[in-house]
């Protein structure tokens, strides 16, 4: 199997998508001759022109109703927002019009469209620019929510995600676009609603999404070495939820640690606690643990940004935390390996 | 959609005497039942919010009444008359209004969100100026298409401040998009006057800021606006040309039926108001020119009576949406399997987030 | 003690913070000669004028972004937004704005603001005007949110918002504003942060907010006429969140319900029902319930709400389910109740 | 904030020499602590988004070396040239962009967020638009306590179409707010032209929508620029009259450093604009009017040069915040102990969602 970056993977996803289906085109800021703001439309404007790939002004309350509107006639838009943070200022198109469409009007119109946007922090981009909205999305019926976590779920995913009927709000990265990963080729399509196992494991689960698994596999590698069999169950999808898969790891391994780039207090990992704690309250060997990013705006300094974004020494910590909660692990054993 | 094609050039005078009709019949449609829709709404059959027509009939008339069928239109809240203006059935209308299955929206959507597919109405849409970018949205659809026709969009004079307006018109005029912007200026958003919103109270000019043909008609005169109405349609519809239309007109109700609408302006500027009422001075203009008389206004009347009383009589005998159908058309039921394993508080056939088999482990 | 509606109450609160500080103004749609589109600021214009109580054109992220600026040259700003559904077009000024100020400027600024706005669904008001949206302002570091379920609560905690020096969304409640409660006279203060238990009980906890509030009490005066003692914890303040009050609530009663208006899945509950589960893990006779509304666009028809929309039926059949699930009632008769 | 008088009359010639030789000084500091910034970048000790001003100094020192003590300021990203120009020190500025306990925002912010709150320059936003709603805040502040000056707010020429625009300008006009919006159209937003971008291209004429005072001046003529800003000013404050001001600019590089800025325009245009260098022009007409000759012209070089070399020095040898400060600032310390009562997860002292004491019943 050829190995492609996350970025290329999309890449693929969305030239893929264009070719088979005239009713797919793009839309959105620089998204055409500067062939995107984080490249991944690279190379779509030469191939397909100003009709397909749309070039936006800075405007996308504008041209998020545009993708509403156009869906509605039947089209099929996806729509880049350069980055999560700008989506609140289109987000009543997506939350009270494009979530709306099917249901408040009785199923006579649907909305099929994609909404492509980086959330996370990267380095250094400070407060406006390092968030992680996903969960309000995925608090609201109507919408759909992915948030493939390595190249290969980027071109699956991103592929159900274009010939869904209903709209859905597509995660990507900004840590993760580089990241490298083998993408079967040609028509790969990875449903909605799965989540994956990309590591078994038999002591504890961890469960995330996006460049929280990226980081979930890393320690799980760390507490493989020092003989601890960690399970990631990566969420791939947080509306539809895939529960069945998340509880059946619990059910194996009674321990789970909940880990999110956001923030945790009302985040997603709340949600994932939640029904993990009711799902399993017979076969939890310890509370449900849950890390994530430290609830603050995402400071400049590169000290204080190291404070606040989520790591592998937290996760690593936190995980502790929850062998040690459950009586595996002595609690001393914890503050010295710190 | 309206069955006339769209005329070439449409001096008041080329009107036919059917269209002529057609058209005063609208009017008069439109203000009956939003009349008797106000009665209903005071008997509880109607719920939430309910925001009339009267008074716009001419405006309504005049631009909703001259889209073909290869048009779309998107309006606000107040879109009763719209739908009706449209062809779509009073029936239809009124069973909506009273949340009944055989609604235009099934009951899911109420007063403030009619629709009629058939007829490209595509709603009845609740937040103040969202509906332009929608609207753009389609008129991008047809561009992206090629397909004729163009999308009407109308709000009303209160949403011209809000930033969808802004961003929705340069977008539709960059673009070339085929796209008529309509304002219904009845001179107030609620309680809000024009003058104390709009830095430009002559609201029209404000499509100046985007290269935009824009104009201002006496909204209360049913052929000025249906004149300015096809003119600006042609130039969507031919020349790719967006275009910004003002008509000046005047609710004679509140805001809603829950506003009396009294407390925030004069009644002597209802009252000179309800001195040009677009009807009775349409009425006079087709008795001039001897195509109404007293027996074919009375024809009209009585046809509107009870063409409205049947819309009131079939929504009562409606039924209403069944309760086990709640989840349905939230999501397409083709993608509902995706939901399978999301357990408890799946959002397909749950009312509540309590407990399912598989969670239990008998899944 | 004077009775008054929630309404007054809050109508008393902004007067009596008005004349007691020169900076605080009122600004929004409708405030003015209109008297509130729901009648909270009636007379307040008549009194304090057209400086004081600012009528505003429909343009909510504009006016917002005037509350913020204005609050960082020292005004104290309340802003109303007429439902919380128009606050998405706005939301950009609050989370990526007021929220923002004091952090990212390294404490040098303040934003000492309050947005007002009532939330929940009212009668029939459908899909786009029916929402609940104060998990995602509780989600956001930097903003304060509370949510008065009576009168008393609803002076008390607007004047302790106005004098707070951090945003405060202050949610309202469309189907509360008429209830009647006693409201203590004068500088009556509720400090921010701390939950209420407005009813004791043993059995069961009941954990609410806003609207929910009304309706557990109810619930819980039901359960009492069944010899079942329900106790309510009244959150009022979901950032900061006092879970020391239903830790403790939990600690007694051993059971747990979160019922919120909104939708459950990634909402408040979800938070509640994550940190109960771990603060409580080996004091929960039965896993943690929540009940809200159902997960769809609120729908106009009444059968189709009254399905929608969280009610006394539906709260108690939920707690009856938690008490069924500690083995406090045999789950036939759960059945047989309902 | 300058410390220069509002000038009454500005007529080019009654520019004393002092102010010409304070403009002068202005925008080469700018130019080379734009310089040395690119360079400090591409040695990573500066992170994050970084946008330049290098090309723009004429607008920026016309513009905001216009402001008064009783005026405020607001602007974009592109902040670094704006917090030099009302007198900010280059360390603080330099220790910011460097992420120190020193900078600006103590090391929080960044380049995009920059401010100085004693100069009244009250940021560096990073949403495109978002600025002008806020600006307007504050012009509404100092009507609202009838306080003297006037506020300006800088945005790119992107920011013209973004919703918050539209109302910003519409709610300064209403209310007669004393605030100038100023365009710093330098052609693009990132890789879009303003062509693509606006119906109308001379953003200038949008200010017309809200019946507002509105002008083009040459960005490359710093008196040009100020005698326009001086002007405006005065009607804002005076008259509380907002008004739209667009300096046409051009930026010489790329976006932000990461844009190399030569794929979307091409290598002739950004010739053309460097053959009408701001600081050259300038400078030639110091000289011409015998305010500048070599020796002054290389004092001010050198003179700017130590400064930024300084603030570099300084910057480098400024303490990191230290990481215990994490939550400091997040909320009023004051108000602190209203999360008391959170326990796990609260936002302060916390570095994780992982558990404190009274949740296991130690409280
Ligand atoms: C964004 C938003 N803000 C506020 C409201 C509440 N609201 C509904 S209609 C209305 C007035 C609109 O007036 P106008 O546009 O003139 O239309 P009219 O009602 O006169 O037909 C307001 C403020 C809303 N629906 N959406
Ligand atoms: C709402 C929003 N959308 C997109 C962006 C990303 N972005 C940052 S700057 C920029 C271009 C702005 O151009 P312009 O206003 O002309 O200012 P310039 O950079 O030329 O100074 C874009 C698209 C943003 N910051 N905010
Ligand atoms: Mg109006
Ligand atoms: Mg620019």
């Amino acid at each position: 199997m050829p190995e492609l970056t996350y970025r290329e993977a999309l890449r693929q996803a969305l030239r893929e998508e264009m070719l088979r289906d005239p009713s797919v085109y793009v839309i959105g800021e620089e998204v055409g001759r500067f062939e995107g703001p984080y490249k991944v439309t690279q190379g779509l404007f030469k191939e397909f022109g100003p009709r397909r790939v749309k070039e936006a002004p800075i405007a996308e309350e504008g041209f998020m109703g545009i993708g509403v509107g156009s869906a509605m006639l039947g089209l099929r838009p996806v729509v880049e927002i350069m980055t999560l943070n700008f989506i609140l200022v289109a987000i009543d198109m997506v939350i009270n019009h494009a979530a709306k469409v099917r249901y408040m009007f009785g199923g006579q119109l649907k909305v099929p469209m994609v909404i492509r946007t980086p959330g996370g922090s990267g380095k250094q981009l400070t407060a406006q620019h390092s968030q992680s909205f996903e969960g309000w999305f995925a608090n609201t019926p109507g919408l759909k929510v992915v948030a493939p976590s390595n190249p290969a779920d980027a071109k699956g995913l991103l592929k159900s995600a274009i010939r869904d009927d209903d709209p859905v709000l597509f995660l990507e990265n900004l840590t993760i676009y580089n990241q490298r990963g083998e993408v079967p080729d040609g028509d790969y399509v990875v449903p909605i609603g799965l989540a994956a196992v990309p590591r078994v494991g038999t002591d504890l689960t961890i469960v995330s999404h996006s460049y929280a698994t990226v980081r979930a596999l890393q320690v799980a590698e760390r507490f493989a070495e020092e003989g601890i069999s960690v399970e990631v169950v990566d969420l791939r999808s947080l509306r539809p939820l895939d529960m069945e898969t998340v509880v059946k790891s619990v059910r194996k391994t009674h321990r789970v640690l909940c880990v999110e780039e956001g923030w945790p207090t009302y985040g997603v990992s709340a949600e994932i606690a939640a029904r993990v704690s009711k799902a399993c309250f017979a076969e939890l060997d310890a509370p449900v643990e849950r890390v994530g990013g430290a609830e603050v705006s995402m400071p400049y300094a590169r000290p204080l940004e190291n404070a606040a974004q989520v790591n592998n020494e937290k996760i690593y910590a936190a995980a502790r935390s929850v062998l040690a909660e459950s009586g595996m692990l002595k609690r001393g054993i914890l503050t010295a390996n710190r | 959609m309206s069955t006339i094609a769209p005329s070439r050039t449409t001096p008041d005078l080329h009107v036919s005497d059917e269209e002529l009709r057609r058209l005063y019949r609208m009017m008069v449609q439109i203000r009956r039942f939003e009349e008797r829709t106000e009665e209903q709404y005071t008997r509880d059959r109607i719920g939430g919010y309910c925001h009339l027509n009267i008074g716009e009939e001419a405006t309504v008339a005049g631009t909703v009444g001259s889209l073909t069928s290869d048009d779309y239109l998107f309006g606000g809240y107040r879109d009763h008359g719209l739908s009706l203006a449209v062809g779509g059935s009073p029936r239809a209308v009124m069973a909506e209004l009273f949340g009944k299955e055989t609604g235009q929206a099934h009951g899911r959507g109420g007063s403030m969100h009619l629709l009629d597919v058939k007829r490209h109405f595509l709603g009845g849409w609740g937040i103040v100026g969202a509906q332009i970018p929608l609207a753009v949205g389609a008129a991008f659809a047809l561009d992206y298409e090629g397909r004729p026709g163009a999308v009407m969009c109308l709000f009303g004079d209160a949403a011209v401040n809000i930033g969808a307006f802004h961003e929705g018109l340069n977008l539709a005029a960059i673009w070339n998009l085929p796209c008529v912007f309509v304002i219904t200026n009845n001179l107030y958003g609620m309680g809000t006057s024009v003058e104390m919103a709009s830095a430009e109270p002559d609201l029209w000019k404000r499509g100046q800021a985007y290269r935009m043909p824009s104009e201002r008609v006496d909204g209360q005169d049913v052929l000025a606006v249906r004149e300015a109405t096809q003119r600006l349609l042609r130039l969507a519809r031919e020349e790719r040309q967006p275009a910004l239309l003002e008509c000046l007109t005047y609710r004679y109700r509140g805001h809603s039926v829950a506003d009396p609408g009294k407390s925030y302006r004069p009644q002597e500027e209802i009252d000179r108001w309800r001195d040009r009422d677009p009807i009775v001075l349409f009425e006079q203009t087709l008795r001039t020119r001897g195509i109404l008389d007293d027996a074919a206004v009375e024809a009209v009347r009585a046809e509107v009576e009870a063409e409205v009383q049947d819309a009131i009589d079939y929504a009562l005998a409606s039924p209403d949406p069944d309760p086990k159908d709640l989840y349905l058309h939230i999501y397409d039921p083709k993608g509902a399997s995706d939901f399978d394993r999301m357990g408890e508080g799946a959002p397909f056939g749950e009312l509540s987030i309590r407990g399912t088999n598989w969670a239990n482990g008998e899944a």
